[in-house]
């Protein structure tokens, strides 16, 4: 147990910093702090340009194995390469979900041809990912898939509505659960399609949050249509694959939005130094709280990254989402407390809210969306702790 | 000491409830909080003048109904469930609370008629530039000139600051905090709407660049103002807590309703004893707010004023904000993906509780205040 | 809606405070500020003796009805009554299940014949009751009754075994809740007898508890008798006369209670006055709070008094036991936190605990006993709400 | 960088487990904490001279395994596990910490081998009556006197002070505040237990009338206490932050044992929704509380000193504090009737968790002390 950096790896920090420093300017000048969840609308075409221009020079999946085109990053080095991302203020990335969801569930359970089709699009930042799970009636109840795909001509042909995608309306792909036996309920008789978004027969629709922004969107499927092939696993395996996919959301991205969360962070605490709030105790046991919750998160990772080589999920992976979504909102509303009576004031009329301000209510979805809180608690009880599973009614 | 609301308040409440539930449906307060003056003025001319909402607590001298605090907190309970956007809380909580405490019989002549039959708007102008709500910080000034007052200065955080058409202002002057009564057209004057996240109330800034005031402006003597604005303040916290504890009610029975009715793994959500307990939770506080505002209301009826009145408007504003966050994040968090839509309504309660949490004082600066009144001395220097 | 005393009341109050300052002197001086939960042992039999002195100058019972031997008094009265008693530092009462709960069942469900035989010994201090609800295997499945009684030659013949029952050492009576009809489960079949605890068929037994006293004790009953008059309600009514009881719970004693929680508080400022803690803005909070959290408290007893002349328990009523218990948990811990490094030491060896410390402690029993938190909060949802039942397995 | 067990770690760790199951049950732990003494000596001479664990961080060169703070980490985890009462706490964290922080070369020969082989127990003497932990309020006294030295003062809340064979005190003179080594048996110490509510873990006053001793009892320069001291105290929190870990697993894994086995209702408690979440929400915070520990027993072995250390000694010591309270706190609830009765072992580490966050700084206290340490500045004048 050591966490101190070797001379190697402080080496590649310095690559990291150096390509960050000399390429983060001119026209990607802009792009500094933004993006991400609650921005993510911020400069997109100019953030996928940046997308591309990284995947040139080998800075995406740098935690992919190198024979699926990744750098092959240990964990050092994944540490430091999102550390100095973020401390050099790299936009959100736009290709998270390929490279953070679809791309290790093609490595994981793809076919070699799958793999050589849609893994370097991703890692050159060329295509562009959404995720097809959830649906309206559906909610936590992640199994309750009614999106119907059926065989003809060659072709899945794919009918249903899913919701809560993010990118939907900018994604190449998107990787959908739906029910391809009649008749079968649950996690039986589905299975995992990758579906291409430009089609007529797919519509999206932005869905207006408590932001006035659309972060998410509604995408309709009405007979859409994706080659035979384009299946992850066999008919009917769908449940094991997608569950596979939501253990990547607990890998190393998660260093990546603890980066972002440290910027923010970063600046609560110089607006509590500017507007004197950092004088007042209550605040400070606030700030320091958060600042405390953050460090615990980011070991909570690092256990988790440290022993992924085990085959199953540690109870500190377990607790992940629960914990980060939690500590995230208690930072948004801890944001508005230290602005005071200007947390109020929006940046323009009629509704253009600050930064702060999108945290404070974006991180209100952080713990309902990629199952709830009581979700995560359950999953807690029942996996790590053994207790009974919920009754279905 | 009876505890229970009378027969003559039931009704109060039944009336108010059962015409704000089809006048500020949601979409007549989304339409009004969109609008440009930023509410219904046509229902707010019913509710103020046809109803007497304006007129509840103005003693029947001077044109109102001679009720009182309690009866003013059940308006404010129910304008509280429904968000209705209107002029009463910076009129009749505020401004003519600040009238009935000052000892200025001519001005309350002058203008709490006109409150009471809805025909005249107005606000307390008194925070400034960081927020403290205590008069005694004001640094807007004015000088005596020529039988008047010349005014400079900023205020900020104003509620309808910029539509009210008289605004009763503090200045600080060699005598002390003083108050002038300032019509909203006064030339010098600069209104700026601050556009707010929680869209149901407003807030502006008000720059006073030279403005000349005669000396009929001003209200009761020079440097009076820190009683009057105090008691009207803490009278006005009340009251906020009272519209807390309705919205706060309102997001419990949403809430409810929709955990009801949406079913998951087979099972109506309500059924999950998460849910059920997320909800026992938020009763408790909405019962338990409703008691302390209702107390508050109570003690200042009673005619309590300064420590007294102060130490039962820190307990409500505390407890109520308090509660009614809770509640209406609560309220996003079980109604799910929807909770954080545009489309559904719980989003508007938890703006505004987050607004009416930071108005009037937030609870760590209300408990910091019940400290010292019940004995804690000072903090540490 | 009016707070205010009338000029009666006022007099009202000024006799009590007469009574008490010419009373409680003497030898009974030492009772002051003692007794009540977490110090139930202290000066038992001298308050025993109070208990009756006060009952001779009808001091017990104040809100029951002057038909059975109360004085009738009305809300303000009792309010008034209670300020008054606590403020004197009136001692934990000793009568206060016979007064409380015992009593109003009879007056409520009782035959004229128990009502002239028990409730005189109950006004007169003379009687001390307990309560034989709760069993081991039941817990907060009250309901769970194994306790028989079967009829035998005019009697009734009680065998089983009820736990954390307080006073039991001491009481003359105990209500006794039994399963009557052979066969039967749940709320059914049970019947609310009044059986006599000084018989050599009953033993009890202490239950140590953390503080390392015995508050509690478990109850033997091994074919312990009572005169087959002695049930309240008709036989297999047992649950609907028991809920009646825990009903009276909510009552005008919570005014008592309270009473004593201000002392406690008043207690904890009074330390941090000295110790200096009253300086810190963190404690300052808390303090605050906990005040803020009493004075809520007594307005929402009081809103529930003024309506208790309505049929049905209000909301107020039922969020009671889990409002009061949750506050004075942390009132204990916040004793602890005002004391700083001197909490841990204990008044003497080897486990003499100071009143704060059995405050500390106790009250971890406050959120369990007379149903848990989350019995309290399955009642709030299921009653106050109408959400569905948690299924029986 | 890797954040997991090491192989060599883990077969520590197993050790002492299996040993401490068979060796602190309830029975032993009771009847230890009941005993004149407090521990099992004999246990005690087995776990820190036969095992090796209090030579465990002690350099080769004097006695000692030379290993790290994560190994202390590890027996301390499963000590608190069990609530083992022993002199570990005392002699391993604290006494030997601040001897080898110093830079004393002569008392780390003379004392270090002695403790290495659990031949030697030992304090460290720096708090005073009030209880702060900050050795510049030290009001101990020195006056040279001579060649050696005369101490006057009163220490309080002394980690096995009554007992330990060696004490390392903190006093002032006029170089300023310095460390001495006096024996346990020096005429003029009186030494007092003060009996605690956590039985598990002893606490004594320490009163220095007059008390002589030679100038070999000075460790280190005079006037050079402070850092050596400091540096202790916060690798002692983060020892403590360790046993706080085990003992909150050891809460959870009891609550969820008793929850599957004990029926209401005709259910397994642990079917209950709320009893599931909130083991959920234990094991949340106990995995979090190990994840602080072990990085701040990381960083130490990193060889941070000063506010390097004092951040992640402070985040780990509030941490886990807080977590291992919730969690005792929790286990009492979850286990109800039973979960306040002497019988079951739930209030033992009630106790524990209770005493553990005021030692060594209450979690108030470390996060103020963050509040300074990333950027805030100082608190409001």
């Amino acid at each position: 147990m050591n966490l101190a950096f070797t001379p190697q790896e402080e080496g590649f920090r310095a690559e990291v910093a150096g390509w960050m420093s000399a390429h983060l300017a001119g026209d990607f000048a802009p792009l500094r702090n933004r993006g991400g969840p609650g921005d993510e609308h911020a400069y997109f075409e100019l953030r996928h340009e940046w997308e591309r221009h990284m995947g040139e020079a080998g800075w995406t999946c740098v935690g992919w194995p190198r024979a699926h085109g990744g750098r092959g990053a240990s964990l050092g080095e994944q540490v430091i390469f999102h550390e100095e991302y973020a401390r050099a203020g790299g936009p959100g990335r736009v290709g998270h979900i390929g490279e953070g969801l679809a791309g290790p569930t093609i490595i994981a359970f793809g076919t070699e041809v799958q793999k050589r089709r849609f893994l370097p699009p991703i890692v050159k930042g060329e295509e562009l990912w959404c995720q097809g799970y959830s649906e309206p009636s559906a909610g936590s109840d992640l199994a309750n898939v009614r999106t119907r795909a059926t065989r003809i001509n060659g072709k899945w042909s794919i009918t249903g509505q899913k919701i809560w995608t993010s990118l939907a309306h900018v994604a190449d792909w998107c990787f959908v659960l739906a029910r391809t036996e009649e008749g079968s309920s649950g996690h039986k008789g589905l299975s995992y399609l990758l579906v291409p978004m430009k089609q007529a027969s797919i519509e999206v629709r932005p869905i207006r949050q408590m932001t006035g922004t659309s972060e998410f969107n509604e995408v309709f499927f009405d007979e859409a249509l994706t080659d035979e092939a384009n299946i992850v696993g066999a008919p009917g395996e769908g449940w094991k694959v997608a569950m596979g996919t939501l253990a990547f959301e607990r890998g190393a991205s998660t260093l990546g939005q603890q980066m972002a969360f440290r910027n923010q962070l970063g600046e609560i605490v110089a607006v509590a130094k500017r507007n004197g709030a950092a004088k007042d105790p209550v605040i400070r046991q606030r700030l320091a709280d958060a600042w405390i919750g953050l460090e615990v998160m980011r070991a909570n990772a690092l256990r988790m990254l440290s022993g992924a080589d085990k085959p199953e999920l540690g109870r500190e992976a377990l607790i992940g989402k629960l914990y980060w979504a939690t500590w995230h909102r208690s930072l948004g509303k801890l944001a508005m407390d230290v602005l005071g009576p200007e947390a109020e004031i929006v940046a323009e009329a009629p509704y253009g809210l600050t930064a702060l301000q999108q945290l404070f209510l974006f991180t209100r979805a952080d713990t309902i969306y990629a199952g709830t809180n009581e979700i995560q608690r359950n999953i807690i009880a029942e996996r790590a702790l053994g207790m009974p599973k919920e009754q279905r009614g | 000491m009876n505890f229970a609301v009378t027969e003559e308040q039931g009704l109060i409440r039944e009336a108010a409830r059962s015409w704000l539930a089809a006048t500020a449906t949601s979409a007549a307060v989304r339409r009004a909080m969109e609008s440009k003056c930023g509410y219904d003025e046509p229902a707010w001319k019913t509710a103020a003048g046809d109803f007497g909402w304006a007129a509840t607590a103005i003693p029947e001298v001077h044109g109102g109904l001679g009720l009182g605090m309690v009866e003013l907190a059940i308006l404010q309970e129910e304008i509280g469930r429904t968000l209705f956007p209107s002029p009463f809380e910076a009129t009749v909580c505020l401004a003519a609370n600040v009238l009935l405490a000052s000892d200025d019989e001519r001005q309350k002549r002058k203008c709490l008629p006109a409150i009471a039959s809805g025909d005249l708007t107005a606000t307390l102008a008194c925070s400034e530039p960081g927020g403290s709500i205590d008069p005694t910080s004001c640094e807007t000034r004015y000088v005596p000139e020529g039988g008047g007052f010349r005014l400079n200065g900023v205020k900020r955080h104003v509620v309808d600051g910029d539509r009210a058409d008289l605004l009763l202002v503090t200045a600080r002057g060699e005598k002390g905090v003083s108050l002038f009564a300032v019509a909203g057209d006064t030339p010098g004057l600069r209104r700026t709407w601050l556009p707010t996240m929680d869209q149901t109330r407003r807030q502006a800034e008000i720059v006073f660049d030279d403005v000349r005031l005669g000396a009929d402006a001003l209200v009761g003597e020079e440097g009076s103002a820190l009683t009057p604005v105090r008691t009207a303040l803490d009278r006005a916290a009340i009251l906020i807590a009272a519209a807390q504890v309705g919205a706060a009610e309102r997001c419990l029975d949403m809430t409810v309703a929709y955990a009801k009715e949406r079913v998951q793994f087979g099972r109506s959500i309500a059924s999950f004893q998460a849910v059920k307990h997320a909800c026992a939770d938020m009763l408790l506080l909405v019962e338990s707010a409703r008691s302390a505002a209702y107390y508050a209301a109570c003690i200042a009826d009673d005619g309590a004023t300064g420590d007294v009145l102060a130490r039962a408007a820190s307990l409500a504003k505390a407890y109520c904000s308090e509660a009614y966050f809770a509640c209406a994040g609560e309220a996003i968090q079980l109604h799910g993906g929807v909770g954080f839509t545009w489309e559904f309504d719980v989003h508007l309660y938890f703006k505004n509780a987050h607004a009416t949490e930071k108005y009037l004082g937030t609870p760590v600066w209300h408990r910091e205040r019940v400290a010292r009144l019940i004995g804690l001395g000072e903090e540490a220097a």
